[in-house]
């Protein structure tokens, strides 16, 4: 019992949130036939998945203790990165997976630079962000990446817009949030995440090497962040060294708004994909409303600090 | 009633509401043949953002409109989502900018290459076939002002041999502001030299004009630009801008929206519609004829 | 001794400039309850840091049951058999309380943490402590001071260890907890751990170790067995030292009643407390660490919320409460921790000297900086602070020095009520003593004092009035005439009587 | 001579960095001629004027342990707001006092929420930056704001481009500095400035209305950034509600390269206006050079981070 309220607690929040947003469109009877679809859903789903996979990476991040404002550039340079290997000949799974791994070794330029040097987070990665999205325009010689064609095209849509099946990337990002769920919560690497980012002191004092974990913190959502360029890749079905600028700063609201605390020690990926889902709703509503596209941006503002209000209450309670 | 979603580029700059109100023109026509059309009108939220853009198309796409009318901002990047309309059986037509796929019920368009060689051919005479030339880019990716920027190096190679270009590698990015930042830094570095500037659009030519304000070379060089609106024809009357490439932007939106509901009609449309190019100077400035382009009626349509 | 568990041998530990152990050798058998007994300071969390190994020693050895014993961590002493709770709480109050139990420890297969015996295993260490009622799965955060220190205590106990250090465990426990606490250390210590003891309750270290230690700044200088061992010979051993010369007095009359704090309570610690204070009195208040001395100022101040009570300033019950209105109506306030609550450490000597009346160096918002340096530079030359000159940082004084100027603030500031924490703490001898005059001239001036000491010949050889604290009340005021040191060790650690 | 050896090395790395910088470019002789000549200093000086003013701003806040992320959105909003006034025919000083007591007004409320509510800086300014932006499109029916003509137009400009005369809003910037560098060393207010960022407990209990001190040092930098976007909207001669997006971090970078340190209590108004010079000067110079902007984005990310990196060491020695 207790358990369960503390869950509704921890992530109440976020769902009534959602719940709440999907309500509200689709009482004007006029947008309910079209927002309230199998096939609305699947397109949000599917504008879902770059901010989720991000947020996904995010969340372990800012549950440690920390922040990663690079995150736009990273996915800008490795969808650039793999434009340009796609452009070589190289075959989807070998492009998924330097992609990866040049996501990874920003995140560990990153961690290293955090861990080992104890510089905070938020003026490194501010760095990274200049740098990375700097290479990326370099790398593309300042323009897009085009390719004649790839199935790396095809994993964020499907044949059929009307179909029922979802494209790749859903399942992919679906299937990532159950294992870095079961990541944080079932193993010791991930008890040790959250032990960081509660009490740095005390994670030390009990045997935890703090500076190894940042590292491979930032390393393995680095790797998230890498994933989160191949779907963009896969959108745009080019590399474009501009793209996803100030991105960012959505998927940090997400991981908030799903009830994270940039202090540290708190935060769940259900809450953060919730988090991501209520801005995809919300936009996309709000097109189906015919709202003006500033009013989005009005909402999700208001959206974050309600949330995290709403957040120092139920931690005050705590306290 | 049809439901037809309008998509600029952006929203701000004065070409796209001269598209707008053309949409609107043609909604109002169609009424009068009985035929009652809804027109959506939405950009992405970020101006120069492809991915939103992109997620604008998907969401019209979920919403099931009838027919989309899109202007791209990339003629890769919205190819996806065009050809998922294309596979839901939503007709889109495409204007002001090319798209890389042949999924499309019609291109609408100014020829832009054309646009461009006309913008060469009379910055060229203006400067009498010698003299330093400046050529600012709008940015990567843009097809309609890659086109003229390539119509005008075209000429400039072919029919004027006494013209240096002096710089031809300069975005302007896609706001006054950018532009206007790059303008300055141009003319800082070759402002000494240079007789005669082309800008491939409207924020381009804004920026350039108010860097060539700022930097008293307005009128001393001339400045020949693309598109108009308030702060272009002021300057083409003050006599700081040379001349204008203008396209028909009213034109556009009308023909795109009458374009895009023929086709949900089962008719026959033609693969590609020019909407036409002129060029204006202070002195035909006031031609009828040039008056719908340059001073479109736009309060007549827009409520 | 035949059979040694451990075994200390000329210990030394230095920070920087401060030597916190000089030389201490220490031995414990299998099944030995060793109490740690010293003053404040003395070094005895020092070494058993050292001993867990969260500090290297600069010199010495160590053996652990014969072998030499050198851990490289926390989590290698803990490998070892050493384990070790720390005086400050160590949670991460955003994890349950089993997750705390385990943290650094988990049962795992593979990195994944295997539930039930984690379960399991937390629940067999609290049951130990005979808390098996805990609820496991709460927050830590969620949990009362005393039950966050069950946590700690049954972490402790979950790797069965060889050696287990407390440092100060019952400064926080209720009555029951710790007798709790004491039946688990005797099933412990017939099992054969070896247990250190630290605690300035010497009540329980009488009632429940076998032998003692008594450390003296950084040094042995005392041990034996607890059985023979009279309480005043091991306070004597912890405090014992020539008082006279050290504190100067000049004569203050008294006058009247300045402030009047009745019935006080307040969050944590601080239960009740009443006490007046007379303009020329200078009051010290005695006590242990926790005893709730640093509640009773900062409720006095404001710094806190009154749970109950009032307190009157110059007569009248006090409404604006607040610091800055405390300092408007003359009361100053010195903390005992400087660098969470008192020194801006990356700012200037004059800064951090001037905080408090920056508006008096100018006139309508403006700060005369020469005004504000001249000020500086002369409680440089007074207190001989070492320094390059005032516009130095903070930062790079040493400890001492530090502490001289927040007292400087606060001796700069024009107050009629001077609350002062602990205020030579790090303090060298010879400032010491020119402190105490300061102090002392002030109430010749009128002013009245309040000090808190965990230093008795000091509380002894400054004060008109001691009143001493015990887990948070403030038990017995009298004058300083009927007070001795041994008194004052008695009321503080609850044995008066 | 301490004195001075202190103030270098807390000034003189972005001092020596400006230098640096301002030699690099002078060196190509190609690029001398036009790169080191008053008029080009001219535009460098005009073209650093809105980020400066902001950096006055962001280093109060920054001083103080706080950031703000809506800067970018607040000039937006609050030029938009002017170009209205100035369509209504209000006189360049009304609409001057207008836009900064906007500006004031939106720091008001991140500073009451901030103060107020305890909730932290960046949260709460991240929020802000959706909201203005939104009202700035909103106000402005998503569109630019154009009128006739104001004098305000020629604020940011000279009458004889090659004249030795500065515009207004250099002039302007100049003088603000100075006053804000007095405001922050020689007043009762400035130096609670700094004992706030340097540790807030200590301020509280030396006396010093914290709650209080935070709204008003966010009220004063919203000022600030109100009169930013005046001189934006002199130079772009319209209201543009999608301007400066993400100038936030151009502001912050140039504080932080000026010696200014996240975690609070130091930093200077001279540091942060050679930061923002030096970004300017960057910019300038690698487009004289004909380089391409990629470069510019990288070199400024690593000018941040090795400006940290020097400023960590700088207070690692201290400890
Ligand atoms: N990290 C440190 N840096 C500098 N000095 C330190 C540090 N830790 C302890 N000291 C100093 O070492 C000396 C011994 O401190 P220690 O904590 O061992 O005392 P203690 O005997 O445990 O006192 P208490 O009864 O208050 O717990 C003190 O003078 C203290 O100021
Ligand atoms: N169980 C505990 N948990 C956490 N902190 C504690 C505990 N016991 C004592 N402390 C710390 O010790 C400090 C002193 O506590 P308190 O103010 O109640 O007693 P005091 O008599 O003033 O002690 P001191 O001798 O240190 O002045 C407090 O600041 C508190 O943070
Ligand atoms: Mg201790
Ligand atoms: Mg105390």
């Amino acid at each position: 019992m207790k358990e369960i309220s503390r869950v509704m607690l921890a992530k109440g929040g976020p769902f009534i949130g959602l719940i709440l947003v999907i309500v509200l469109f689709s009482i004007p009877a006029e947008t309910r036939e079209f927002f309230l679809t199998y096939n609305n859903f699947k397109i949000i789903f599917t504008q879902t998945v770059i901010v989720a996979i991000g947020a996904l990476g995010m969340t372990m991040i800012i549950v440690s203790g920390g922040i990663d404002l690079s995150v736009g550039s990273s996915i800008a340079l490795t969808s650039v990165a793999g434009a340009q290997l796609i452009q070589r000949g190289w075959a989807p799974i070998p492009v998924l997976l330097a992609m990866v791994a040049v996501g990874a070794l920003i995140g560990l330029l990153n961690g290293t630079a955090i861990a080992g040097l104890r510089m905070t987070p938020f003026i490194i990665t501010l760095g990274t962000l200049g740098v990375a999205r700097g290479s990326a325009k370099w790398m593309a010689d300042n323009q897009t990446v085009n390719y004649d064609s790839s199935p790396i095209n095809g994993w964020m849509t499907t044949a059929d817009p009307f179909g029922h099946a979802l494209p790749a990337g859903v399942w992919v990002a679906l299937g990532l949030a159950v294992l870095t769920a079961i990541l944080l919560r079932k193993t010791v690497f991930g008890r040790h995440v959250f032990a960081l980012g509660s009490n740095e002191a005390t994670a030390r004092l009990c045997g935890i090497a703090t500076t190894r974990l940042k590292v491979a913190i930032y390393t393995l959502a680095g790797a998230f962040f890498g994933l989160a360029g191949l779907f963009q890749l896969s959108r745009l079905r080019q590399g474009d060294p501009t793209v996803a600028v100030g991105l960012e700063l959505d998927i940090i609201a997400s991981v908030i708004i799903g009830g994270a605390s940039l202090s540290g020690g708190v935060g769940t990926i259900l809450g953060s994909m919730i988090g991501a889902l209520i801005m995809a709703v919300l936009r996309n509503g709000s097109q189906q409303m015919g709202w003006p596209t500033y009013f989005q941006e009005i909402i999700i503002g208001l959206v974050i600090i309600v949330a995290v209000f709403l957040d120092r209450l139920r931690q005050g309670r705590q306290a | 009633t049809y439901q037809i979603a309008v998509i600029p580029k952006g929203t701000t700059h004065e070409f796209w509401k001269s598209i707008h109100a053309g949409a609107h023109k043609a909604r109002m026509e169609l009424a009068t043949q009985g035929i009652m059309v809804n027109v959506i009108w939405k950009g992405p939220l970020k101006e120069d953002d492809r991915e939103q853009q992109v997620q604008v198309v998907e969401n019209f796409i979920g919403r099931r409109v009838d027919g989309m009318v899109l202007a791209p901002l990339d003629r890769r990047a919205l190819v996806g989502p065009v050809e998922t309309a294309a596979r839901g059986k939503i007709p889109v037509v495409i204007i002001d900018s090319g798209l890389a796929t042949d999924k499309i019920a019609s291109f609408v368009s100014t020829d832009n290459r054309e646009g461009g060689r006309i913008a060469g051919r009379n910055l060229g005479k203006l400067l009498g076939g010698k003299g330093n030339v400046v050529m600012l880019r709008l940015q990567v990716g843009s097809a309609s002002t890659e086109e003229r920027e390539e119509g005008f190096l075209e000429v400039m190679k072919k029919d004027f041999p006494g013209i240096r270009l002096l710089s031809t590698d300069q975005h302007g990015g896609a706001t006054r502001d950018t532009a206007k930042r790059v303008s300055e830094n141009l003319l800082s570095r070759f402002g000494r030299e240079v007789n005669g500037i082309f800008t491939c659009n409207e924020s381009t030519t804004a920026g350039m004009l108010l860097a060539l304000r700022d930097a008293g070379l307005a009128g001393k060089v001339k400045l020949v630009g693309f598109d108009s609106g308030e702060t272009l024809n002021a300057g083409l009357k003050s006599g700081d801008i040379a001349g204008l490439v203008v396209q028909n932007p009213l034109n556009m939106g009308y023909l795109g929206v009458k374009t895009v509901v023929a086709v949900i009609r089962g008719e026959k449309v033609p693969a590609q519609i020019d909407t036409g190019v002129g060029f204006v100077t202070k002195e035909n400035f006031n031609d009828p004829a040039m008056a719908d382009i340059v001073n479109p009626p736009l309060a007549k349509y827009l409520k | 001794m035949s059979d040694v568990r451990l075994r200390l041998t000329a210990i030394q530990k230095s920070f920087g400039a401060t030597r916190a152990l000089k030389s201490v050798s220490l031995e414990i058998a299998p099944g030995e309850v060793h109490a740690i007994i010293g003053e404040n300071g003395a070094g005895k969390s020092t070494l058993m840091k050292i001993l867990s190994g969260a500090y290297g020693a600069d010199a010495g050895t160590m053996n652990l049951s014969g072998v030499p014993y050198l851990p490289e961590n926390p989590h290698d002493a803990r490998l070892k058999g050493v384990a070790m709770i720390y005086q400050e709480l160590n949670l991460a109050l955003h994890l349950s309380a089993q997750e705390n139990i385990l943290l650094g420890a988990e049962s795992a297969r593979a990195g994944w943490i295997d539930r039930k015996t984690s379960r399991e295993r937390a629940q067999a260490a609290l049951s130990q402590l005979g808390h098996e009622g805990l609820d496991l799965d709460r927050l830590a955060g969620d949990f009362s001071i005393a039950e966050q220190q069950i946590i700690e205590i049954a972490r402790a106990l979950l790797i069965s260890p060889q050696v287990l250090i407390m440092d100060e465990p019952t400064s926080s426990l209720t009555q029951a907890d710790t007798e709790k606490l004491f039946a688990t250390i005797a099933r412990l210590r017939a099992r054969g751990v070896s247990i250190i003891y630290i605690s300035h309750f010497l009540e329980e270290c009488r009632l429940i170790a076998d032998r003692y230690t008594v450390l003296k700044d950084g040094e042995t200088v005392g041990s034996g067995e607890m059985a023979g061992a009279s309480l005043d010979h091991i306070v004597t051993l912890m405090t014992g030292r020539e008082v006279k010369d050290l504190y100067p007095r000049t004569a203050h009359p008294m006058g009247a009643v300045v402030l009047e704090v009745k019935a006080v309570a307040s969050k944590p610690r601080l239960r009740q407390a009443t006490l007046q204070l007379r303009a020329g009195e200078i009051f010290g208040l005695g006590g242990l660490i926790g005893a709730g001395r640093t509640d009773l100022l900062r409720a006095i101040f404001g710094l806190d919320d009154l749970a109950a009570g009032e307190v009157c300033i110059l007569g009248a019950p006090t409404r604006a409460v607040g610091p800055k209105n405390r300092w408007g109506q003359g009361v100053g306030f010195l903390s005992e921790n400087r660098k969470e609550e008192g020194l801006m450490l990356n700012q200037t000597i004059t800064d951090n000297l001037t905080l408090t009346k920056l508006g008096a160096f100018g006139r309508m918002g403006w700060v005369n900086g020469a005004r504000q340096e001249a000020v500086a530079q002369r409680w440089v030359g007074e207190l001989r602070v070492k320094c390059r000159d005032a516009g130095q940082l903070i930062g790079e004084l040493s400890g001492g020095n530090q502490q001289k100027v927040a007292l400087a603030r606060l001796l700069e500031h024009p107050a009629r009520i001077f609350l002062l924490d602990e205020p030579t703490r790090g303090i060298d001898v010879g400032s010491k003593a020119q402190i105490y005059q300061l102090v002392s001239e002030l109430a010749a001036a009128g002013k009245a004092v309040v000090v808190v000491s965990s230093y008795l010949p000091e509380l002894l050889g400054m004060c008109d009035t001691i009143g001493v604290m015990c887990r948070g009340e403030l038990t017995a005021v009298r004058p300083r005439a009927e007070w001795s040191e041994t008194e004052i060790m008695r009321a503080a650690t609850g044995s008066a009587g």
